[in-house]
C-alpha cells in the first residue's frame, strides 16, 4: 500500500495519467478545498478591492479589516431560511443549483497547476473544460424556469442565449490557440491542456506574442467571450439588478443561493485558467526567453517565498499600528496570528524542495488572480450593456474577428 | 375558396408559431430602478416595449391640500418635502411667490445668498441624478463618487441652516440666517475641490463606449415634442431649446451673472447627460461670481408679523434643477392662502416617458426614467 | 492505462442510458422530458469515452448537452406548459408504432443469436496517435467530399433559418 | 393682442387684467376650446403650463378652471380663466396641447370637473376607486374614504 502511495512520487506524469487513484483523490480533495477557500478569499477580496476603487473602505467590521466577513457571510447563508416558491418545480428547482456547481467544479480535473500539478491529462483536454463549462449553462436556464416567474425566466433566456452565442467566438480564439500548438517538427498539434503549455515552452513564448498580434488577438476575444460565459459585468444582464432584480436566481434563498455564488465565482477562476494555459504560458515563470539560464531560474524560484514574507511584514507592521485598546485585542491578535501564517507560508516555500514543486502553482495562481483582479477592475469601471448590443459585439464583433485569426494563423502557421 | 381559408389558417399557425405572445410586466412600485414608488406598466413584446403605463399616487401627501389649512409662513417647510433632493429650490420658489403676492422684494445680500445655495443645490440634484443613472445603467462606481462630494455640499447646507436634506433655508422676505463665519472661504474651497471631480465623472463616462452605445439614440424627444408636452428643463435644452427661466424671465439676482445655456442637438439620453454635466460647470460659475461680489446689508425685508396679502392670485416659477418649478397662489385677504398649486416639473416630464420609450427595449425604459430625473416625491406631492 | 471496472461501468450507463430515454417519452411536463434527454446524450458521451473516443465524447457534450438542448429548453420553456400537460400523452398511431418496435426488436434479437458471427474477428488496435488527430485525418483526408456535402447542407439549413425568422420583421 | 382677441371675440373676453405685472383674462365659459386654439395658433402660446382648477363653493359657478399659457417666441406669460358650474363638463385641451393630458387628469381626481373629448379620464394620484374630489373646500382635511381604506388596507383608519 505504501509502496503504492510513494511509487507516483518518483513518476513525472499527473495521476491520473499514471493510474495512482491515492494521489487523485488527495489532488482532488486539494483541488477542492483550494477552490473553496479561493472563492471565499475572492469574496472578501472583490468587496476590499471594489470598495477601494470606489473610495469607501468596504466590510471592515468581522475580524481585522473585514477578513472574516466572508465566512459570517456564509454562516448566515446556512442558517437563513431555504424559501422555495410555492408554485415552483421541486425536483428542476432543488436539481438546478447542483448541476451549476458541480460542472464548475468538475472542470478543475484537467487544469493543470504545473507539469505534473494536475488531477489526470486528457488528450481533449480543452474541449472537455469547454464542454462541461458549457453544460452549466443548463443549470441557469433550470433555475429560471423552475422558479415559475417573470423575472427569473427572463433572466435565463438572456444568459442562455448569451452564453450560447459567446461560446462561438470562444471556441474560435480556442481552435486558433491549439492551432499554435501544432507549430513543431512532427507538425502534431495536441488539445490536451499540459500538452499546450509544453507546446509554448517548446516554441520559447506564450502565445499571446506569437505571431503578433494575432495571439493578442485571439487573447482579447477569449477574454471578452469569457467574461460575457460568467455572466459578470458589463454582460452582466441576466442578473441585471436594475432590469430583472436578480435574474436567474431570484427566488433563491439561503443556502441554495450560495451555491450559485460558488458556481459563479468557480466558473470565474475556471475560463481563467483556460485563458492562462492557453495563452499566458500556463505554469511557465515570466520572462523565460529575457531573462534565462540557472542564476535567473534561482531568482524567479525565490520570488513566491519572498512575497509571502513580504506580505506576513505588511502584516506585522499594520499589528504593531493597531491602536493599543483591551477593545481591540482579539482583532490584534488575529492579524498577527495571520501575519505569522504568512510568514510561515513563506518561509516553507523557500525551502528547496518545496520551492521546486510549488513554483509552478504559484505561477499560474499569480496569473489566475490577475485575471481575478481585471474581472473585478471591469465591474468597477463599465456599465452594462444592453441585450441587443451583447448579441451585436458577440455575432458581428467577436466571431468574424475570430474566423479571421483562425484563418490568419493557419496562414501564418504555413509560412514561417 | 378553400385555398382561402388554408390560408388564413397558415396564417395564424405562423403567428402563434413564431410570434411570441404580448407580455405585460409590472415594473414597480418595488422595484430598484423606479427610484422609489413609481409603477410603471410594460406592454412588451419578447423585449420590446409596445407601450406604458405610469401608476402613481404611491406618495401622494395632499401638500395642496395642507397648504390651505397653513398659513403662509408655516406652509413653508412643507415645500422642501416635495423635491427632497433640490429642498433649497423648492424654498425659493415658494418663497419668491409669497414676495411677490405680497409686494415686497427681498433684500439684494438676501438674494445673493440665496442664489449661491440654489446653485450649490442643483449641483448636488444632477450628481444625485448622475450616480443613480448611472447605477441604472450598470456603472456602479459613479454613485460612490457623487454621493462623496455631496457631501461636501450638504456640509455646507448644514452649517448654514442646521438640516442636510430639507433645508427651510429661506424665509418669505428674505433669509433668516446670516451667512456663517468662514462661508466664502468654505464654498470657494468646494469648487476647487469640485471642478476636477466632475472632470473625474466625465472621464469614466463620457468616451466610455458602452456608455455612449446605452445612451445614444435612446429615449429621443424632439424639440417640438418637447414643447407640446410641457416637458421643461434639461431634457428641453438637449433637444436644442435655449430656454432656461432663469435667463429668460431672471429673478432672484440671476440678472446680475453672467452664465451660458447649455443646450445639445439630439435630445437622446446621451446629450441630456452631456447637457446637465454642462449645467454643473455654469452652476460652479455662477457661484465663484456670486461669492465675489455678495453684497452687504440687511437679509431680511420688512415683512409684516402677520401675513395677510392682499386678495388676488399669483403664479411664479423658477428653474428648478428638474425644469420649471411654478407656484400658483390663490389670497382670499387671509392668513392663509386660498388655495397654493404646485406645477411640478417631474409631474409634466414624467408624461413624455411613452412617448420616449416606445419601440425600445426593457433595457432602455430603466435608461429613460433615469435620464428624466425624476423624484416621487414631487410627482405625487 | 488500464481500464478500471469496465463491465459495470458499461451496464450501469447503458442502464442509465436506456431509463433516462424511456423517461424522456413517459414524463408529462416537457422540461422533465428534455431534462431526462440531456440524461441520455450525456450516458452516451460516457459510453463514447469507453470506446476510447474521447473526442466524439466532448463534441457530444459540447454540441447536444451543452448547444442544442439549451435550445430545445429555450423553445420549451416559450410554450404554454399547462396547455400541454392536459394534452394526450401518447397519440392513436399505435399500430405503426407497435411495427416498428417489433421491427427494432427482432433485430437485436437476431444479432444476439448471430452473435459474434456478424463481425470480423480481430482485436482492437490501440492507435498510437491521439484520437483527434485521426478523426482529422478522417475527415478531411478520406472523407472529405463527403464532410464539404455535410457543411453545405447546413449551410443550406442556416439560409433556410434566416429566411423564415426574416419573415417576421 | 387683447384688442385683437376682443374684436373677434366680443364680449365673450370678459376681463383683461394685469395684476403684480402677470396678465390673466377672464373668459366666458361658452368660448373655451377655440379660444386656446386661437391663443395657440395665432398668438403662439405653444406651450401649457399648468392646468389648474380653484373651488368658490359660494359662486353660481363653483369651479374657475386656469389655464397658464407661454409663448416660447414672445417669452410671454398668460393665464386664461373660465369658470363651470359643478357637474358641467369642461372642453379638453387635450387635441390642442398634448401636455393638457395629466394635468387634466389631476384636476379631475382633485375636483371631479369632468373634461370633455380627454382620452383617458381617470385618477391619477388617488386610487382608481376613491370616493371624492379632496381638493373641494366641503372636503375636510383629515377626511378620507373610510370604505376605501377599509377594503384595500385592511385597517380602520388612517387618521
Amino acid at each position: 500500500m505504501l509502496d503504492y502511495i510513494t511509487s507516483y512520487l518518483k513518476s513525472d506524469t499527473t495521476p491520473g495519467s499514471a493510474g495512482n487513484l491515492f494521489w487523485a483523490f488527495v489532488y482532488i480533495v486539494l483541488i477542492f478545498l483550494g477552490l473553496s477557500v479561493a472563492v471565499i478569499a475572492m469574496n472578501w477580496l472583490e468587496r476590499k478591492i471594489l470598495a477601494h476603487m470606489q473610495v469607501r473602505l468596504g466590510p471592515m467590521r468581522v475580524g481585522p479589516h473585514g477578513l472574516l466577513q466572508p465566512i459570517a457571510d456564509a454562516l448566515k447563508l446556512l442558517i437563513k431560511e431555504d424559501i422555495m416558491p410555492a408554485e415552483a418545480d421541486p425536483f428542476v428547482f432543488w436539481i438546478a443549483p447542483l448541476v451549476v456547481v458541480i460542472t464548475a467544479f468538475t472542470v478543475f480535473i484537467v487544469v493543470p497547476f504545473g507539469p505534473t500539478h494536475a488531477v489526470t491529462d486528457m488528450n481533449i483536454g480543452v474541449l472537455f473544460m469547454l464542454g462541461v463549462s458549457s453544460l452549466s449553462v443548463l443549470g441557469v436556464v433550470m433555475a429560471g424556469w423552475a422558479s415559475n416567474s417573470h423575472y427569473p425566466l427572463m433572466g435565463a433566456l438572456r444568459s442562455s442565449a448569451q452564453m450560447v452565442s459567446y461560446e462561438i467566438a470562444m471556441g474560435l480564439a480556442v481552435v486558433s490557440a491549439v492551432l499554435m500548438t501544432s507549430l513543431n517538427k512532427e507538425g502534431t498539434g495536441t488539445l490536451s491542456m499540459i500538452g499546450i503549455v509544453q507546446a509554448q515552452q517548446a516554441q520559447h513564448v506564450w502565445f499571446v506574442f506569437k505571431f503578433f498580434p494575432l495571439g493578442l488577438i485571439a487573447f482579447f476575444i477569449f477574454a471578452v467571450a469569457m467574461v460575457a460565459e460568467t455572466n459578470r459585468a458589463p454582460f452582466d444582464l441576466p442578473e441585471a439588478e436594475s432590469e430583472l432584480t436578480a435574474g436567474f436566481h431570484t427566488e433563491y434563498s439561503g443556502f441554495r443561493w450560495s451555491l450559485f455564488f460558488l458556481a459563479e465565482y468557480s466558473a470565474m477562476i475556471a475560463v481563467s485558467s483556460i485563458a492562462v494555459t492557453l495563452w499566458l504560458g500556463g505554469w511557465m515563470r515570466p520572462f523565460p526567453n529575457a531573462l534565462g539560464g540557472e542564476t535567473w531560474d534561482l531568482v524567479f524560484s525565490l520570488i513566491p517565498g519572498l512575497i509571502f514574507l513580504f506580505l506576513g511584514a505588511i502584516t506585522f507592521y499594520s499589528t504593531s499600528r493597531m491602536p493599543k485598546h483591551p477593545y481591540f485585542r482579539v482583532q490584534t491578535l488575529g492579524l498577527g496570528g495571520f501575519g505569522a501564517v504568512l510568514a510561515l507560508i513563506g518561509l516553507l516555500l523557500l525551502i528547496p524542495p518545496v520551492r521546486d514543486r510549488v513554483q509552478d502553482i504559484f505561477w499560474f495562481c499569480a496569473k489566475v488572480a490577475f485575471s481575478m483582479y481585471m474581472y473585478i477592475w471591469y465591474r468597477g469601471t463599465f456599465p452594462r450593456y444592453r441585450f441587443d448590443q451583447l448579441m451585436k459585439v458577440g455575432w458581428k464583433v467577436l466571431l468574424p474577428m475570430g474566423i479571421g485569426v483562425l484563418i490568419l494563423t493557419a496562414i501564418a502557421g504555413v509560412l514561417f | 375558396m378553400t385555398d382561402r381559408t388554408s390560408h388564413l389558417e397558415l396564417d395564424q399557425h405562423e403567428k402563434t408559431f413564431l410570434d411570441s405572445n404580448e407580455l405585460i410586466i409590472n415594473m414597480g412600485p418595488q422595484h430598484p430602478a423606479t427610484h422609489g414608488v413609481l409603477r410603471v406598466i410594460l406592454k412588451l413584446d419578447g423585449e420590446k416595449v409596445l407601450g406604458t403605463e405610469c401608476v402613481i399616487g404611491y406618495l401622494h401627501r395632499g401638500v395642496e391640500k395642507i397648504a390651505e389649512h397653513r398659513t403662509y409662513t408655516m406652509f413653508n417647510p412643507y415645500v422642501d418635502r416635495m423635491d427632497y433632493v433640490a429642498a433649497v429650490s423648492n424654498g425659493l420658489g415658494y418663497c419668491e411667490a409669497v414676495e411677490k403676492l405680497l409686494n415686497v422684494e427681498a433684500p439684494p445680500r438676501a438674494r445673493y445668498i440665496r442664489v449661491i445655495l440654489t446653485e450649490l443645490n442643483r449641483i448636488a440634484s444632477h450628481m444625485l441624478w448622475l450616480g443613480t443613472h448611472a447605477l441604472d445603467i450598470g456603472a456602479i462606481t459613479p454613485l460612490f463618487y457623487t454621493f462623496r462630494d455631496r457631501e461636501e455640499i450638504l456640509k455646507i447646507f448644514e452649517k448654514y441652516c442646521g438640516a442636510r436634506l430639507t433645508t427651510h433655508a429661506f424665509r418669505i422676505g428674505g433669509c433668516v440666517y446670516e451667512t456663517y463665519e468662514g462661508f466664502e472661504r468654505e464654498v470657494k474651497k468646494f469648487l476647487d475641490f469640485v471642478t476636477p471631480k466632475i472632470d473625474e465623472y466625465e472621464e469614466l463616462l463620457t468616451t466610455n463606449r458602452i456608455w455612449v452605445e446605452r445612451t445614444k439614440h435612446v429615449g429621443k424627444i424632439s424639440a417640438r415634442e418637447c414643447i407640446a408636452l410641457g416637458v421643461t428643463g434639461p431634457v428641453l435644452r438637449a433637444s436644442g431649446v435655449k430656454w432656461d427661466l432663469r435667463k429668460a424671465q431672471p429673478y432672484a439676482a440671476y440678472a446680475d451673472f453672467d452664465f451660458e445655456i447649455p443646450v445639445g442637438q439630439n435630445g437622446d439620453t446621451y446629450d441630456r447627460y452631456l447637457v446637465r454635466m454642462q449645467e454643473m460647470r455654469q452652476s460652479l460659475r455662477i457661484i465663484e461670481q456670486g461669492i465675489g461680489k455678495i453684497p452687504d446689508g440687511p437679509i431680511m425685508a420688512k415683512i409684516p408679523k402677520v401675513m395677510k396679502p392682499p386678495v388676488g392670485e399669483i403664479y411664479h416659477s423658477i428653474e428648478a434643477p428638474k425644469g420649471e418649478l411654478g407656484f400658483f397662489i390663490v389670497s382670499d385677504g387671509s392668513t392663509q392662502p386660498y388655495r397654493v398649486r404646485v406645477r411640478p416639473p417631474s409631474f409634466v416630464n414624467l408624461q413624455a416617458l411613452d412617448m420616449m420609450v416606445r419601440g425600445a427595449l426593457v433595457a432602455d425604459v430603466i435608461a429613460v426614467i433615469g435620464t428624466l430625473d425624476i423624484v416621487l416625491g414631487e410627482v405625487d406631492r | 492505462m488500464a481500464p478500471v471496472a469496465t463491465t459495470f461501468f458499461f451496464y450501469f450507463l447503458s442502464a442509465l442510458t436506456v431509463l433516462s430515454g424511456v423517461l424522456v417519452i413517459t414524463r408529462k411536463n416537457p422540461v422533465h422530458s428534455a431534462l431526462a434527454l440531456i440524461m441520455s446524450l450525456l450516458g452516451q458521451a460516457a459510453l463514447y469515452l469507453m470506446l476510447y473516443a474521447p473526442f466524439v465524447a466532448g463534441v457530444q457534450i459540447i454540441l447536444y448537452a451543452g448547444g442544442i438542448m439549451v435550445l430545445f429548453l429555450f423553445v420549451i420553456m416559450l410554450v404554454n406548459i399547462e396547455k400541454s400537460l392536459k394534452e394526450d400523452q401518447f397519440n392513436k398511431q399505435w399500430l405503426v408504432g407497435m411495427a416498428a418496435a417489433v421491427a427494432l426488436g427482432a433485430l437485436f434479437v437476431f444479432v444476439y443469436i448471430k452473435g459474434k458471427g456478424l463481425f470480423p474477428d480481430r482485436t482492437i488496435q490501440m492507435p498510437e496517435q491521439s484520437n483527434t488527430q485521426q478523426v482529422a485525418v478522417l475527415l478531411y483526408g478520406n472523407y472529405m467530399f463527403a464532410f464539404e456535402i455535410a457543411s453545405l447542407l447546413l449551410l443550406v439549413a442556416v439560409i433556410g433559418a434566416v429566411v423564415m425568422a426574416k419573415k417576421r420583421i | 393682442m387683447i384688442s385683437r382677441l376682443r374684436a373677434q371675440h366680443g364680449s365673450g373676453i370678459r376681463e383683461a387684467v394685469t395684476y403684480l405685472g402677470q396678465k390673466y383674462i377672464v373668459a366666458d365659459s361658452s368660448l373655451m376650446p377655440e379660444l386656446l386654439q386661437v391663443l395657440r395658433d395665432q398668438e403662439e402660446f405653444d406651450y401649457c403650463v399648468d392646468i389648474t382648477a380653484v373651488h368658490y363653493p359660494d359662486r353660481e359657478k363653483q369651479f374657475e378652471v386656469i389655464w397658464i399659457l407661454y409663448s416660447f417666441p414672445h417669452n410671454e406669460r398668460i393665464r386664461v380663466k373660465a369658470s363651470y358650474a359643478d357637474g358641467e363638463a369642461v372642453p379638453s385641451a387635450v387635441p390642442i396641447w398634448p401636455a393638457a393630458n395629466w394635468l387634466e387628469r389631476e384636476v379631475y381626481d382633485m375636483f371631479g370637473t369632468r373634461f370633455e373629448g380627454h382620452p383617458d379620464l381617470k385618477r391619477i394620484l388617488l386610487p382608481d376607486g376613491w370616493k371624492g374630489h379632496p381638493l373641494r373646500k366641503d372636503y375636510g382635511i383629515i377626511q378620507q374614504d373610510q370604505e376605501w381604506v377599509q377594503i384595500n388596507l385592511g385597517i380602520e383608519s388612517g387618521q
